[in-house]
């Protein structure tokens, strides 16, 4: 579904990916692991075109991306999540999710009809299936983290992804929360169909909830396998699961 | 729909309220107040436009009289050199500001907040430039004056009528424009713009859609000031009038939607009233407005938001949010 | 058009372009400077500027209005309105910089308005004139054309000026914290150093700024109300061409501006005043966040 | 379904501004002649619009000394700060609120056709310009209802030409500030001089950015082409920087220049002894010419009462009060249609002798002083010397040619 091939791209001064391949097929749940600076973020973004390659190739649905800028490569069918709570800090919970339902509709440019009455029974549905309906009317800016990362999500379900990428769901999440969470993306990928792409420092949640595992280290792709083929990787042990 | 549906029932009701008495001025009112009025109803409808962008979109369009001129320039000149019906002036004012605001669009939103405000400072005044410069067609500095309207536009309390009524069916417009899907999806871009990139929205073209809608309704206002007073210079262009309107929207509250009603309407009534006592009026409103940035941070609409969070649930303020999108 | 372009009048008319942006890069040197520590768009910036040549006028008389008192004004009036900036500073502003651009915007703007009328108050609206210190007036042959002496000390003092900010701001501690809170200013805080204090006297050394230009530009123009505007757009967009608080940035969008205005006067005099207006549309078409590097 | 939130306090003060404007006090005095004065008194400008505030002020005490059909003359000022946008408000204020009898003003020559068209001839309320010098405020956009104490454009533009005819001048270059100001009175001067003097020729001509700072370079090169004289069409700050900028490049005394106002003491006064010589200068006023009682007694009283000497703009407005207090005598009724028509040919007694105002325009016709730059250890700085005096009707365009310009339109 998702092919990613030998990417590069450098800042001013230093070389955040340095060829990464990834490879995710329908229905995976595909972590990218690796240390803080290996490039993780700078990989999604890559994909997501909220920055342009280097070098290297995208394809989605045997489809180029590389070229596309990010509102297009969402119309593809890929959403994602950000590392920092990413929301409408204005809006209401139930607008937040809505600004993205709107969108998936081609209704983000229409005047002449009140938003209040569109999309509500499908945006009410992506809340419900957070569990946060209950909210709908609080203020996004004034919910819990955790909250707020829940809401990122169903921001991105609004764009009835076939991808839905997520960079560091539980980042500053309590374990609870993070259980609650990585639950919910469990069942979203099981109920939806939905195949995922997400990253995540906590090995634990890793290896409980991804089918495959990318390893990055220094931009570079180590290896992708099963959760199993990872463990057992020697170089894996050594450069980053030794200490853990 | 139904207008309950658009317009919330208690909003209506204020909004009927304030239309009927402003309906019913001219019977008791001075002739200075209903031309104060009039006065005021222009450069609000002029502070609604720019608020679309800078308070519901993020846009730092700091040259917005611009466009005003050029609405204003056009239908003023088609009206004083050529012997074409005004009304056809009227119509073009406007469309020639969302043409021109449409192509100084293009060149601004590649770029991001104040760098978009700077270019388009300098676009605008290019704009001036011809308009203080061209003297064959503008008379230059000293601008064109007694200009003529049709007999139907002459009484003072006719022409109150008359922008009255046009500037109650922008705002209608805009209170659409505002309430449609269009709009929810502008504050997200002004919210945050990457996220919108994310679930699919191509922040640019909203962006130029707001511009141009927004300078279409800076057209019109310019097209009133003709009627009102019969003249057009120069400084209708000038980047001064742009920051006036632009502290209009921030001193009445630039996340509310009436907000810059009530900045214009201050700032109005404060130079004309404040004016007539002392020279030093400017002094007052830059004091006026150190207080209200201490003390209302979120403009004078603002405040009533946070008063009422306190009074009732949160849910309840959450609800009020949900129609304006105004909280903090 | 009819004026007589030579190659002495193009080089005369270069040179009073640079000197131009002497002036230009001093104050807008100090407006970079705050709307990079401070991200504040400082619009009492040009109020400034204005009061810098009023006060650099009175002290310059008050010292009986020879050389002496030039000099002497040239450096008490940029510490006059640092004093200003100062109160201004530490009884309002500091409690918002936490606020949004636009907020900052209009309370600079706010206390514009109220300079602007205390400007009058205190000096009425009188036109003055500031004489340069006899060794500074006339002119010198540069070239086969005379070109003013006084321009000649201001293309002197622009460097000067740029490299004691460039001093400051990579030799002495408090430069560099001001350098370093501009890219990131919760980690200079998270570090134990007072971001107030440092943001304090970012702010008055780009308002110290203001007053030298204001001083400076004083024995050449008109002293009068409204100075203020004309000079704060023009440093808006010499910033902004530049590159936001980048200080080099502010070097050579002033050099940029002085240059295209004077040049444009001589090859295009009925449309010269386009040609500023131009300069940033051409640049900001081509580099949308100015020719150097923004701290923003 | 919803919500009940924006309006309220925003609402309230709304409905508070209404009232406001509403419930002011609209009456007027009847005996008492209302003159609302609209005018800059701020930004650079505000220099000029105190100076005719003042020469007003001291008319009107003399006046009221005696009263004017049993009342007296009261004023209120407005500062239109140089827009006209602001100066149509307080114009309309003054006469739809404050009930002013006659209306004055301003320096900002847009603003003064504005209010004239939108005001005094759509309100029928007579309007006395005092400072703008725009030729087409009494020209070709005049009416009825509006009138011109200010010298004007086509006043200065022929009192220069008359001047130079007299001159052995052959080769001008002219040069000034880009605007209309500028090439008003440029254009006002070779209208007449070619005229009247065929021969000129203009060998070249230099427009800057009003209010250019440093105009150097652009002397240097004018001086290259070696004109008989240099006409500068220029005002305010900028007359300032040509002196300047004479002295610095030592035109002075080289070339002859001339500029309208130059020698004007608002401008002289600031650069004292560094003030260049030679330069020629028309003006209507100066406090030191001619050396008659009455304007003796006038710059005494005006120096007694504001600390420094009378310029143009206060002998325009003392010039206005005059013809005020006098055409109100002469209609014996405070009416307005009487007030003009009173005012049309009304002569009345200023510093400088009789000034009429003159019935088919609605100019007032000065006299010119053609003065050159001179500096006097007496004064601490330049005065105007070797005046010469040109009667008004040498320097005013016709009533023919102001019925042809005005029909053109």
């Amino acid at each position: 579904m998702l092919l990613v091939e030998d990417l590069h791209k450098s800042f001013e001064d230093f070389t955040a990916v340095d060829g990464a391949n990834l490879q995710v097929r329908q229905g995976e749940l595909v972590a990218v692991i690796g240390p803080n600076g290996a490039g993780k973020t700078t990989l999604f973004n890559l994909i997501t075109g909220h920055l342009k390659a280097d070098r290297g190739r995208i394809r989605f649905l045997d489809r180029e991306i590389n070229r596309m800028a990010a509102h297009e490569i969402c119309r593809q069918g890929i959403a994602r999540s950000f590392q920092i709570a990413n929301i409408f800090h204005r809006l209401s919970v139930f607008r937040n999710v809505q600004v993205s339902v709107l969108s998936q509709k081609k209704l983000s440019r229409s005047l002449f009809r009140p938003a209040q009455t569109l999309v509500v029974e499908e945006t009410r549905r992506i809340l419900e299936s957070v569990g946060l309906l209950g909210k709908q009317l609080d203020i996004a800016g004034s919910l819990s983290h955790g909250d707020k990362r829940i809401l990122e999500i169903a921001i991105a379900l609004g764009n009835e992804p076939q991808l839905l990428i997520l960079d560091e769901p539980t980042a500053g999440m309590s374990p609870e929360e993070t259980a609650s969470t990585m639950e919910l993306v469990k069942r979203l990928a099981r109920d939806q169909g939905l195949t995922i792409l997400f990253c995540e420092h906590d090995m634990d949640v890793v290896f409980d909830v991804a089918t495959h595992i990318m390893v990055m280290q220094h931009g570079r792709t180590l290896i992708q396998g099963t959760p199993e083929e990872v463990r057992r990787n020697a170089t894996v042990q050594d450069a980053y699961l030794g200490g853990a | 729909m139904t207008r309950s549906l658009i317009l919330s029932r208690s909003s209506f009701g204020w909004s009927a309220a304030l239309l009927l008495v402003l309906l019913l001025v001219p019977a008791w009112a001075g002739r200075f107040t209903i031309y104060i009025l009039a006065f005021v109803f222009v450069m609000a409808l002029l502070a609604m436009s720019l608020n679309l962008l800078v308070g519901h979109g993020g846009i730092y369009q700091f040259h917005h009289a611009a466009f005003y001129g050029v609405g204003a320039y056009t239908a003023g000149l088609i009206a004083a050199k050529t012997a074409w019906p005004v009304w056809v002036g009227f119509c073009a004012g406007p469309l020639m500001a969302a043409a021109a605001g449409w192509v100084i669009g293009l060149f601004c939103v590649r770029l991001n907040k104040l760098y978009f405000g700077m270019l388009q400072i300098s676009l605008g005044s290019l704009i001036w430039i011809i308009a203080l410069r061209w003297y064959s067609l503008t008379a230059g500095d000293d601008g064109i004056h007694g200009i003529r309207m049709p007999e139907l536009l002459s009484g003072s309390v006719t022409i109150y009528y008359f922008l009255l009524a046009v500037v109650t069916v922008c705002l209608l417009s805009l209170y659409l424009v505002y309430k449609s899907p269009f709009g929810v999806t502008l504050r997200a871009i002004r919210d945050n713009p990457q996220r919108c990139e994310a679930v699919g929205i191509n922040v640019r073209r909203h962006q130029l859609l707001a511009i141009i809608i927004a300078t279409f309704f800076a057209g019109v206002a310019g097209v009133l000031f003709v009627v009102l007073e019969g003249s057009i210079f120069p400084d209708m262009l000038f980047w001064v009038l742009s920051l006036e309107i632009l502290i209009m929207c921030l001193l009445g509250g630039w996340f509310t939607f009436f907000g810059p009603v009530v900045g214009a309407a201050i700032m109005v009534t404060l130079r004309t009233f404040v004016g007539s006592v002392t020279e030093y009026w400017t002094m007052v409103l830059g004091i006026v407005l150190i207080l209200l940035i201490f003390f209302l941070p979120e403009g004078i609409m603002g405040i009533n938001f946070r008063n009422w969070s306190r009074r009732r649930s949160r849910r309840a303020a959450a609800r009020a949010a949900e129609d304006t999108d105004a909280a903090g | 058009m009819e004026s007589y372009v030579t190659v002495s009048g193009l080089i005369s008319q270069f040179l009073v372009g640079l000197s131009r942006a002497m002036i230009l890069f001093i104050v807008s040197s100090g407006l970079s400077f705050i709307l990079g520590v401070l991200r504040v768009p400082n619009v009492a910036h040009g109020s400034l500027y204005m009061i810098g040549a009023f006060v650099a006028h009175t002290l310059a008389m008050a010292a009986g209005g020879g050389a002496a008192g030039f000099w002497l004004a040239l450096v008490l009036a940029p510490t006059a309105v640092a004093l200003i900036s100062l109160a201004a500073e530490r009884l309002l502003f500091c409690h918002l910089y936490e606020r949004e651009h636009l907020m900052l915007l209009l309370f600079t703007f706010a206390l514009a308005l109220i300079l602007g009328d205390l400007t009058k108050i205190t000096w009425g609206a009188d036109y003055r004139s500031l004489v340069a210190p006899p060794f500074l007036q006339g002119s010198v042959m540069v070239l086969g054309t005379p070109f003013p002496r006084y321009n000649l000390f201001l293309l002197a003092v622009g460097p000067v000026v740029a490299l004691g900010l460039w001093l400051f701001s990579n030799k002495t501690k408090v430069g560099k914290i001001a350098r370093a809170a501009a890219v990131d200013r919760e980690m200079v805080g998270a570090i134990g150093i007072n971001v107030g204090r440092v943001f304090a006297f970012a702010f008055v050394l780009g308002c110290f700024l203001a007053g030298l230009g204001g001083a400076l530009v004083s024995p050449t123009v008109s002293i009068t109300l409204g100075m203020d505007h004309t000079i704060i757009i023009e440093a808006f967009l010499i910033v902004t061409i530049g590159g936001l608080g980048n200080m080099w940035g502010a070097l050579a969008g002033s050099l940029i501006f002085g240059v295209s205005q004077s040049m444009g006067i001589l090859l295009w005099p009925q449309f010269a005043i386009v040609f500023p207006y131009l300069a940033v549309v051409i640049i900001l078409t081509l580099k949308p966040t100015g020719l150097l590097k923004s701290v923003w | 379904m919803k919500k009940e939130r924006f309006f309220s306090v925003g609402q309230l003060l709304m409905w508070a501004g209404c009232l406001l404007a509403v419930v002011m006090p609209a009456a007027a005095e009847a005996r008492d002649i209302k003159v609302g004065i609209v005018d800059t008194y701020s930004g650079p400008a505000a220099v000029f619009g105190n100076d005719a505030l003042n020469g007003f002020k001291l008319a009107v005490n003399e006046i009221n000394k005696q009263g004017v059909l049993g009342g007296k003359i009261v004023f209120t000022t407005r500062d239109e700060q140089f827009k006209v946008d602001i100066g149509l408000n307080v114009a309309k204020e003054l006469v739809l609120k404050e009930n002013v009898d006659v209306l004055v003003g301003t320096i900002n020559s847009g603003a003064s056709m504005a209010i004239s068209e939108a005001v005094a001839k759509k309100e029928k309320i007579p309007f006395i310009v005092w400072t703008a010098k725009s030729e087409n405020i009494t020209g070709k956009a005049g009416h009825r209802y509006v009138f011109s104490t200010a010298e004007n454009t086509a006043m200065a533009g022929k009192s220069a030409a008359v001047a130079f005819a007299k001159k052995p001048f052959k080769k001008f270059w002219i040069a000034g500030d880009d605007y209309e100001y500028g090439h008003a009175i440029a254009d006002a001067i070779w209208r007449n001089l070619k005229k009247i003097k065929p021969e000129v020729e203009a060998i070249g001509r230099t427009w800057w950015k009003p209010g250019e700072p440093d105009l150097i370079p652009y002397l240097t090169a004018i001086q290259a082409a070696k004109p008989d004289c240099i006409i500068f069409a220029t005002g305010g700050v900028s007359m300032a920087n040509v002196l300047k900028a004479i002295k610095t490049t030592g035109m002075e005394n080289k070339i002859p220049a001339w500029i309208h106002t130059a020698t004007d003491h608002s401008v002289l006064k600031p650069l004292g002894m560094n003030a260049p010589e030679g330069v020629m200068g028309t003006i209507q006023y100066h406090y030191y010419y001619p050396e008659t009682p009455a304007n003796k007694k006038f710059v005494a009283d005006f120096q007694a009462a504001y600390g420094n000497p009378p310029g143009f703009p206060a002998f325009n407005a003392y010039t206005t009060a005059q013809l005020i207090a006098g055409a109100y005598r002469k209609a014996g009724k405070i009416d307005k249609e009487k007030f003009i028509d009173a005012m049309e040919g009304l002569k009345v007694d200023t510093p400088v002798g009789k000034v009429e105002m003159r019935a088919c325009d609605h100019q007032a016709v000065y006299p010119m002083f053609l003065g050159t730059t001179k500096i006097s250890q007496e004064f601490g700085g330049a005065i105007a010397a070797d005046i010469i005096t040109l009667q008004g009707d040498e320097v005013m365009p016709t009533c023919e040619e102001i019925a042809e310009a005005r029909k053109q339109k």
